[in-house]
């Protein structure tokens, strides 16, 4: 494909979303509902078409001209070198073509979910308005070919999600959840940028291509390149919910279903792991970093996945399913095996939204309720429901040859065979613990929600959800199950075309944590993990199926902290509260109450004072008496003239 | 004739007429005696004009010291007069009781 | 190009208007508004023109990139001459201060406005003396219209505003006096030594001046300041004052309490501007050895200010501190900015000059709607405006978004460029500004949704949305946030070339990147 | 030193020492026919008094213009004891005018006071005719009987109002403090004659450069500083200013502002014809001996009239005080004396800044004392600064003018304050006495607080039921004092060439 | 001579001192007309005839008996005890330092320089000042005020002019001041 005809479909892949939230916006409110569900849907579509264009061009493009970048316009020019220099640059490869589609696919089927969702919601305009921006704004973020414009789409989506959380701004809740999870995208901002200095400031560029040509600057395992590499990895972290800065994303199911669908499980949390891979070159050269990398991944996969097994809030539970899942993808971006890496996030993509949109007909069926607890017997009265939902654990779980286990099981037997020394395969371990807790918590979800009887008298008159919010669910429900059957089986020298599309944009380098495994251990470690898995299910299955041991004994017989830190989430909002909150929040005070007066304004206040005190004085000098002015006048004529004439010289 | 040795003494006088008139400006509250001592003062110069004039063998200085016997005399009528009318307005003859105007 | 003497033009259009309002009766209020918005709007158009004739980056003879100059003598006894001329930068400032003016003109209510005349009459001299300030290239004429514009802004402060504008304003300016009251002996200084014995910034730089001998201490024997670097701080500490940087801020916040929006738009739109101006026209020129020597101190004093400005905006209750104190802290990148001493410190300083220009007329105008709507400036009892007012909840959102520096917005441009240019100066700098970035995000949401969102308080429960004539005013200026963000090369391209004429002037010492 | 002094020839005057002092001829032949007049025209008529001062003013004035082109190099006349030069038709112009503006606005406010005599228009005349005869002496009886000339009638003056005590005791506080300075004054000239042998200026700077030596006579340098105390007196420079605010708030408001003004331009005229120029020593640095103490009194002025003036409540003391602090600026200009600059010629900012300070200060302080002359009500005067508050409600001109006055006074560009400042400025940091400077600024600084307070009360809406004070109508010659003045601030503050042009030119034929 | 000279001098002081010091304004008064007196005949013997005649015509003539008129109209027994406060000790202290710094500088051509004070005896060659000497010249001649005239009216005439100005202003000010506002 030419230059001319990449600028035009990237002009048209973003311009339909952003013409979508224009009108929706500002024209959405005057002609009504059912012009703004056209035009929210409608525009996602056409940019989903465009996208399968792009496909079509990048699959079908030769060998080695995959990939091409668009210059759209000169953004700012100080005069290159250390000056900076940025062009509006936007970027078509394998890996930006994969995000299109599933960003624009699984979208659009969002979108058409939402039609039904927000039927009864007044402010349905701007929610599509903002919706779509999001998707504008997501894929300016994995098209941009030059750091600053990644930056500019990495912050917009931050800020469609903050709008989208606090989409329901009469609730407090949700208001201080949208402000909690855009300030901690800022700090993963701030890094960012901060690695855009270090970066520019030695390679003199921003454009990502011309960047990864120029890696000489950067003296490999340096530490100037691991810095880079980590704050680059900060920055994922606050957008994928990673270990510093995860507490934010449960949270963010203040939001409507649909929003954490398509942003908290789809899409925008997983820009983290796009970032990394899209960076692998630098990664590759900063082992330290990626090392770090891996181990956050797998360390919140655990930690989200133990939080998940206590949740009694379903979207909730499934959020930090979403939070242990990309954790998985971290870690695999970590040790270097990028293209397993993004192929779980596809599967993700779907199984993930799948299981919320389906939570989203459970709580829209249930009216607004999302105890789980007083769920229950749903699986008769909401069979399509149920039956896409079973899929999607299934998925989750990593049931054999459904989607999620060839991603997961090509992801954990990369595992095997990353880096020297015994860490690789400790956290090869933990990553089949990972396995396990999946399965746990995901069908723990699906047995008390479906299976039992209700708990509630609400639970018996529940009715099946609407076309609207049916047909996406049933769609991805049968995708979670076929997917990943064309793409990729978790062998080696087996099928991989998943992988072999991605090659070009990873073929570059190879990280040196990652060699190819051999036909046998990968099989060994696929058996392993899809044992792991298989247990996982089935102790769910006894445990909050059969209740056989009941859960709550299991529990009981548990030491006491384990349910407890699993139940409050660790303490990390507590921790940054006392922490980082409060501390802010008093300084402020401080400066406000103390410093401010006594101390900036202190001095002008002395000043005008103490002048105030000398002119008071000098008012008792003039005392109205010919006879004092008479001696003031003298005694310093006297002075003047004898002290200055007679004695001071 | 006249003794050189004489002129410090002299000029002596003259400091010294001047500043006892300035200690009376001081010290006297009657306005009237305040005058006087500033007609002193002015005396004192005239003294010290006089004696260097003679000294200097030129007349400038008498010639200066008449003149400020006319300005003495011009001072002292409108001084009176001022003082007359404010006795008319019936204020005590005290320089410490024309303290309206202060600080 | 034609002999016009456009600069000249631009000082005496409003002063005339000015005069010409006197005629106007003072009852045909239409008529005095008119006459105002049109002499502001002719400088606008004036100074866009200039802008497009701008000759790029064509450095002129002189030591500084002028263009458009008009020499005249002025006081032939004492060397100062009537010298105006515009580069890149004093350009953009024109161009902001312009724009503003006008702004300020519109946004004349003539209904609330009482002796709408007199009003208007200060409004044009504050726009001729600011100009001016813009203008002149000679010292002692820069000096007239700096000083002489605190008369206007005076009498315009000290009869419209709050209750607390008096003392307000007398602190502003006895503050502003004493700055620049000590600029005046520094040029005088400067003056008396500089070999051209000229007030002219180009003959001045034309020949170099001796720093002369540092004083020492007698007894101690310590070594202070050289006389020019004593004449450098004062000048600074003018700058300083005006822009202002902590811990000589203390004047702004009672002030913008104290004073009407109408005002506070081209106030805090350009007065609070010229003093970073005058750092990069005159200390930076004047002084290039000094800047280098301080520039570490000044870019702590100006991180300072971002800090302590966010954390009195995350503590303040009313609408109007916040943004005065969200104002410090972005003057204080701008001030960073010019500090790092950087091609992209100063041309994100310029850059960030426009855009907390627009940023701030923007908010305070928008703090002015919902206090005369409410008739209450206390975030306390402010909450749920948004299903009150969608329009002003739109405007206000991107304002918001502006002001925190969000990445697509113009100030994010100037803010990168900045820190970029203050992580080149060194890299503390530039992380303790990123934290400033962070806590912007906090305040900028803590006001926004206090005001936007959570349930309607009694004082904002009957508010009706904003006129058509008052959202016309806030378009351009949202439309300039988000156009910025998109493509702010136009305004770089005109300013980089003076700028690294500027830059050129330090040693390259400064200039280099000093990361690692 | 003693020049042994044989009977000079007597020189008999004639009439080119009859021109030398045509304006004072002029003046002084208008104060006589006036008195004449004062006899014949009725009561009811002592406008008429007024227009014919104020032709006679118009009269000299013209004459001193045409002398400005007649004296291009100036000369000596009675023998040395008056100078026909620029210099000192320089200050009889702004002497004439500030007499003039006072004049016209005096007729209202006198009748308003009821105390309009034809007397006060012949002492006016009086006293400008001693300011003029002050502002060209070069001897020092001369001086002395100028001096006391201009005082009496200011005595007088200033207790022109004969039943209200303020008035008399500011008279009587006035007249004993100021004799009891002439005194000192008399006595300074007494022991500069017996030290140098001579009356006159000129022969006292001959003999003062004759003596090449650092060696200075103790007795005359005493003589020297006695003198200049004298002088610090009548310009009501600190720590010899202490009558000042007493007599102006005391005295009538016009009287105020016509001495406010014009005893400190005459006073300083002669300062500097006899410190800057006769005092200077030429080669041998005599200035050296006197030029420390009026720099500390100048820095005393500043200091004390501005912070002095902070708390005051009271328009005229503050603007008393004001004037002192602008005594102690105009002082830095004497102070810095004649600078010898390294290429040779003399650098004369510190003079040319005294006079543009003077016409400055004349303009604002005449308009800043009209102001109140003419608002006064009837009866009484305009004093407590609550007589001013919402003035600007009920008379925005006024109030505007008066903010630009006060502008001035404090030094803001474009007004004609901020020049005089400047130049003094200049001269100072010139001189290589930047601390002098320094302290210039610091209470400049101060000053523009208790300035622009008085401006934020003229503009604060008056609170509702509270009465305002009720001032007078401006009237046609009260309305054109003040555009008069208020064209003056401004003109003297943006087109600075003209005076200072005029300035410079009357040093070139300045003699002592 | 020199005699006379110590006498006059001697009672022109302590006249001066009742003046200032004695209560009863009266007395002030009285004393003043010895002090001026005491002043004319000094001048008498410094050869200013003129003067003398003046000094008694206008002074002791006229100003002091207006002074005693005034007293006796205004207050004819003002008592007005000068008190010995701090003020009037400083005062004295003040006299008798000024006076005998004017002496010795008078006596001793005090110069000083870098290295402070030399005194050195009158009519010393090393000092530059007090050289007097004494031609026989009209000046000095007894009955010089031909001379005197002649000066005043030719190169001090327009001093001399300017007193009448003087004396008229002052005439004209006491007469305002004084007189019933009947007009």
């Amino acid at each position: 494909m030419n230059v001319s005809t990449a600028s035009t479909l990237v002009l048209l892949v973003l311009a339909f979303p952003l013409i979508g939230s224009a009108l929706n916006g500002f024209l959405g409110p005057v002609f009504g509902r059912r012009f703004v569900n056209l035009a929210g849907t409608i525009s996602i579509f056409a940019s989903f078409v465009v996208a399968c264009l792009v496909l079509a061009n990048v699959v079908g493009a030769p060998a080695g001209q995959g990939a091409i970048t668009v210059r759209l316009w000169d953004w700012i020019n100080l005069g290159g070198g250390t000056n900076l220099s940025v062009g509006m640059d936007f970027t078509l490869d394998a890996l930006s073509a994969l995000m299109l589609m599933v960003i624009t696919g699984v979208g659009f089927l969002i979108h058409v979910y939402s039609v039904g969702y927000m039927e009864h919601d007044t402010g349905f305009a701007r929610f599509f308005s903002y919706m779509n921006f999001f998707i504008f704004s997501m894929l300016m973020l994995v098209l941009a070919a030059d750091l600053l414009i990644l930056i500019i789409g990495w912050a917009l989506v931050a800020l469609s999600s903050y709008l989208l959380i606090g989409f329901w701004h009469d609730r407090p809740t949700a208001v201080a959840a949208a402000r909690k999870a855009f300030i901690t995208q800022v700090i993963g901002d701030v890094a960012l940028v901060i690695a855009a200095f270090l970066i520019v400031l030695n390679t003199h560029t921003l454009s990502l291509p011309n960047i990864f040509a120029r890696t000489q600057a950067f003296p490999a395992g340096g530490a100037l390149i691991t810095g880079i590499c980590a704050l680059l990895a900060i920055g994922a972290f606050a957008k994928s919910a990673q270990f510093p800065l995860h507490t934010w994303l449960p949270d963010a199911m203040e939001g409507p279903t649909p929003v954490s669908a398509l942003i908290h499980a789809a899409t925008m949390v997983t820009a983290g792991v796009y970032l990394i891979a899209r960076f692998h070159v630098l990664f590759n050269l900063a082992p330290v970093a990626e090392g770090m990398v891996a181990c956050v991944g797998m360390g919140t996969a655990v930690m989200a996945g133990i939080i998940a097994l206590s949740q009694i809030d379903i979207k909730r539970v499934i959020a930090y399913s979403t939070m242990s899942q990309i954790g998985l993808m971290i870690y695999a971006v970590g040790i270097g095996a990028y293209s397993a890496g993004m192929f779980h996030f596809a599967m993700h993509a779907v199984f993930k939204a799948l299981l919320f949109m389906a939570a989203g007909n459970v709580i829209h069926a249930l009216h607004d309720e999302q105890d789980i607890r007083l769920m229950g017997g749903l699986h008769a009265r909401m069979r399509w429901t149920h039956v896409a939902f079973g899929a999607g654990s299934l998925a989750l779980g990593g049931f054999f040859l459904f989607s999620g286990w060839f991603s997961k099981e090509d992801l954990l037997g990369f595992g095997t065979v990353s880096g020297p020394g015994a860490a690789p395969w400790i956290l090869y371990a933990v990553g089949v613990g990972v396995n396990v807790l999946t399965g746990l918590y995901a069908f723990r979800l699906y047995f008390t929600v479906f299976q039992g009887e209700p708990q509630t008298a609400r639970g018996f008159g529940v009715k099946e959800a609407g076309y609207p919010m049916l047909i996406p669910v049933v769609i991805l429900g049968a995708l979670s199950v076929i997917v990943a059957w064309p793409l990729q089986f978790p062998l080696p020298n087996t099928l991989h075309v998943f992988s072999d599309f991605l090659s070009p944009v990873f073929a570059g380098s190879q990280s040196p944590l990652l060699h190819d495994p051999s036909f046998g251990l990968a099989l060994v470690a696929l058996i392993i993990g899809t044992a792991a898995s298989l247990i996982g299910i089935g102790l769910a299955m006894r445990l909050w199926y059969e209740h056989r041991p009941d859960p709550q004994v299991v529990l009981a017989s548990l030491p006491r902290v384990i349910p407890l830190l699993s139940y409050n989430k660790f303490y990390f909002d507590e921790i940054y509260d006392r922490a980082l909150v409060q501390p802010v929040k008093a300084v402020a005070r401080t400066a406000r109450r103390v410093v401010e007066p006594d101390v900036m304004d202190s001095w002008v206040q002395g000043i005008g004072e103490l002048l105030r005190g000398f002119s008071l004085d000098l008012r008792l000098v003039q005392t109205g008496l010919i006879r004092d002015y008479a001696s003031i006048f003298t005694v310093f004529a006297v002075v003047l003239v004898v002290v200055w004439v007679f004695i001071a010289r | 004739m006249l003794n050189p040795n004489l002129f410090p003494y002299l000029l002596g006088l003259s400091a010294f007429l001047f500043t006892v008139g300035a200690m009376g400006v001081l010290i006297r509250r009657n306005p009237i005696v305040v005058f006087m001592c500033i007609e002193l003062m002015l005396n004192a110069g005239n003294v010290a004009l006089v004696a260097y004039g003679r000294f200097l063998n030129s007349e400038e200085g008498q010639i200066f010291a008449f003149m400020v016997i006319v300005v003495a005399a011009a001072e002292v009528v409108v001084g009176l007069a001022l003082i007359t009318q404010i006795f008319r307005l019936g204020r005590e003859l005290d320089v410490d009781d024309l303290s309206e105007m202060k600080e | 190009m034609n002999h016009i003497p456009w600069l000249t033009l631009l000082i005496v259009i409003p002063a005339g208007a000015a005069i010409l309002l006197q005629l106007v009766p003072r009852r045909l209020t239409a008529v005095v508004k008119g006459v105002t918005i049109l002499a502001t709007l002719a400088g606008a158009v004036i100074v866009m023109l200039l802008l497009l004739w701008m000759p790029g980056n064509k450095a002129t003879n002189g030591p500084l990139p002028l263009h458009f100059q008009e020499t005249h003598a002025w006081l032939p006894a004492l060397n100062a001459t009537y010298h105006l001329g515009i580069d890149g930068i004093s350009a953009w400032l024109l161009a902001l201060n312009a724009g503003v003016f006008l702004l300020g003109a519109l946004a004349i209510s003539r209904k609330t406005t009482d002796r709408l005349r007199f009003y208007c009459t200060l409004v044009l001299l504050t726009e001729a003396a600011t100009t001016g300030v813009l203008l002149s290239i000679d010292l002692l004429l820069f000096y007239m219209f700096w000083e002489g514009m605190l008369v206007p802004l005076y009498v315009l402060l000290s009869n419209w505003g709050g209750d607390k504008r008096g003392p307000a304003t007398l602190k502003f300016i006895v503050y502003t006096v004493a700055g620049s009251l000590l600029m005046l002996v520094a040029i005088i200084y400067l003056y008396i030594q500089s070999p051209s014995g000229s007030f002219d910034l180009e003959r001045i730089l034309a020949q170099p001046i001796s720093s002369g001998s540092a004083f020492v201490i007698p007894l101690i024997h310590v070594t202070t300041f050289t006389p020019k670097e004593l004449a450098f701080i004062c000048f600074a500490l003018a700058f300083a004052i005006k822009i202002p940087i902590v811990p000589l801020h203390t004047w702004l916040p009672d002030l913008y309490e104290a004073c009407p929006p109408a005002v506070l738009v081209f106030f805090a739109g350009v007065v609070s501007k010229l003093g970073a101006y005058g750092f990069i026209r005159f200390a930076l020129t004047l002084f290039p050895g000094e800047m280098e020597k301080y520039r570490f101190v000044l870019a702590g004093f100006a991180v300072l200010s971002i800090i302590y400005g966010a954390l009195m905006a995350l503590s303040e209750r009313d609408l109007k501190r916040i943004v005065a104190y969200a104002s410090i802290s972005h003057l204080g990148f701008i001030a960073l900015g010019i500090f790092s001493l950087t091609d992209n410190g100063i041309n994100g300083a310029v850059i960030q000059i426009i855009n907390h220009g627009i940023i701030i007329s923007a908010l305070f105008l928008i703090v002015g709607y919902v206090e005369s709507r409410t008739g209450t400036r206390d975030l306390g009892e402010l909450s749920g405006l948004e299903r009150r007012m969608p329009w002003l909840y739109f405007f206000f959102l991107v304002a918001t978004l502006a002001g925190l520096g969000m990445p697509g917005m113009n100030s994010f441009v100037g803010e990168f460029t900045i820190m970029l240019g203050a992580f080149q100066l060194n890299w503390v700098y530039a992380v303790l500004a990123g934290g400033g970035v962070v806590l912007a995000a906090w305040y900028m949401l803590r006001l926004h949704q206090g005001l936007m969102h959570d349930p309607p308080k009694p004082r904002t429960e009957g508010v009706h949305d904003l006129h058509i004539g008052e959202g016309l005013l806030l378009v351009p200026l949202v439309a300039m946030m988000i156009f910025i963000g998109l493509y702010p090369k136009p305004i770089t391209d005109v300013s980089t070339g003076s700028v690294n004429t500027y830059v050129s002037l330090i040693q390259p010492a400064a200039s280099n990147p000093g990361t690692q | 030193m003693l020049i042994a002094a044989s009977p000079v020839p007597l020189s008999f005057p004639g009439g080119r020492d009859l021109v030398g002092i045509l304006p004072e001829l002029v003046l002084g032949g208008a104060f006589l026919v006036l008195m004449i007049l004062d006899l014949v025209i009725p009561a009811s008529r002592r406008t008429w008094l007024a227009a014919f001062a104020l032709l006679g003013i118009a009269a000299a004035f013209g004459v001193t213009i045409w002398g400005w082109f007649d004296a291009s190099s100036g000369r000596l006349v009675y023998s040395g004891s008056f100078a026909y030069d620029r210099f000192a038709l320089f200050v009889d112009a702004i002497l004439l005018v500030s007499a003039g503006l006072v004049v016209m606005i005096s007729p209202n406010y006198l009748n308003r006071r009821g105390m309009h005599y034809g007397e006060y228009y012949a002492l006016i005349l009086a006293a400008t005719l001693g300011m003029m005869l002050l502002a060209g002496a070069t001897s020092l009886m001369v001086i002395f009987l100028a001096i006391e000339l201009l005082s009496l009638a200011l005595y007088v003056l200033s207790g022109f109002s004969r039943h209200e005590e303020r008035s008399q005791e500011a008279a009587l506080k006035y007249l004993l403090l100021g004799g009891f300075a002439s005194g000192f004054l008399l006595f300074g000239m007494a022991l500069i004659y017996g030290e140098t042998g001579h009356t006159q200026l000129a022969q006292i700077a001959a003999a003062i450069q004759s003596q090449t030596t650092i060696a200075v006579d103790p007795l005359l340098l005493a003589g020297v500083l006695l003198l200049f105390i004298g002088f610090a007196f009548k310009v009501s420079a600190a720590p010899f200013h202490s009558w000042t605010p007493d007599v102006y708030q005391g005295a009538p408001t016009s009287v105020t502002t016509f001495m406010s003004v014009t005893t400190k331009v005459a006073a300083f005229a002669a300062l500097v014809r006899v410190f800057t120029y006769t005092f200077d020593g030429g080669g041998t640095h005599f200035y050296q001996h006197w030029e420390p103490v009026v720099a500390l009194v100048a820095i005393t002025s500043m200091v004390v009239g501005n912070i002095a003036a902070l708390t005051q409540t009271s328009v005229k003391r503050m603007l008393a005080y004001s004037g002192i602090a602008q005594a102690g600026y105009i002082l830095i200009g004497v102070a810095v004396g004649p600078v010898l600059l390294p290429s040779g010629q003399t650098s004369t900012f510190g003079t040319i800044g005294v006079l543009y300070y003077l016409a400055a200060y004349a303009v604002s302080n005449i308009g800043a004392f009209a102001v109140i002359t003419v608002m006064a009500g009837r009866g009484e005067d305009l004093d407590s600064y609550d007589g001013l508050r919402g003035l600007a409600h009920r008379r925005p001109f006024v109030a505007a003018s008066m903010a630009l006055f006060l502008f001035s006074l404090g030094g803001f560009p474009p007004t004609a304050g901020f020049f005089g400042k400047f130049l003094v400025f200049t001269a100072a940091v010139n001189a290589g006495q930047v601390p002098l400077a320094l302290w210039g600024i610091a209470t400049s600084a101060v000053s523009a607080f208790y300035y622009l307070r008085v401006g934020l009360l003229m503009y604060q809406r008056p609170a509702v039921g509270a009465e305002e004070y009720r001032w007078s109508r401006t009237g046609f010659s009260g309305s054109a004092v003040l555009v008069a003045t208020t064209a003056g601030t401004l003109i003297l503050g943006v087109m600075i060439v003209l005076v200072y042009t005029a300035a410079s030119a009357s040093l070139k034929g300045l003699i002592v | 001579m020199t005699v006379l000279f110590a006498v006059v001098i001697a009672l022109a002081a302590v006249s001066a001192l009742g003046v200032v010091l004695s209560r009863q304004t009266i007395y002030s008064a009285l004393s003043l007309v010895l002090t001026v007196s005491m002043l004319a005949v000094l001048f008498l013997l410094l050869n200013a005839q003129f003067l003398f005649a003046v000094q008694l015509i206008i002074y002791a003539g006229a100003v002091v008996v207006l002074f005693v008129f005034i007293v006796a109209l205004l207050s004819p027994d003002a008592e007005d005890r000068p008190t010995l406060d701090l003020r009037a000790v400083i005062g004295i202290a003040g006299v008798i330092v000024v006076t005998a710094l004017v002496f010795i500088a008078a006596r001793n051509g005090i110069t000083y320089n870098t290295n402070g004070f030399h005194a050195t005896a009158v009519g010393g060659a090393s000092d530059p000042y007090h050289t007097f000497k004494f031609p026989q010249d009209t000046v000095n001649n007894a009955g010089n005020v031909q001379t005197v005239a002649g000066q005043l009216f030719t190169n001090y005439l327009l001093p001399f002019e300017i007193t009448s100005m003087l004396l008229l202003v002052a005439a004209i000010g006491a007469v305002y001041l004084t007189r019933r506002s009947s007009r």
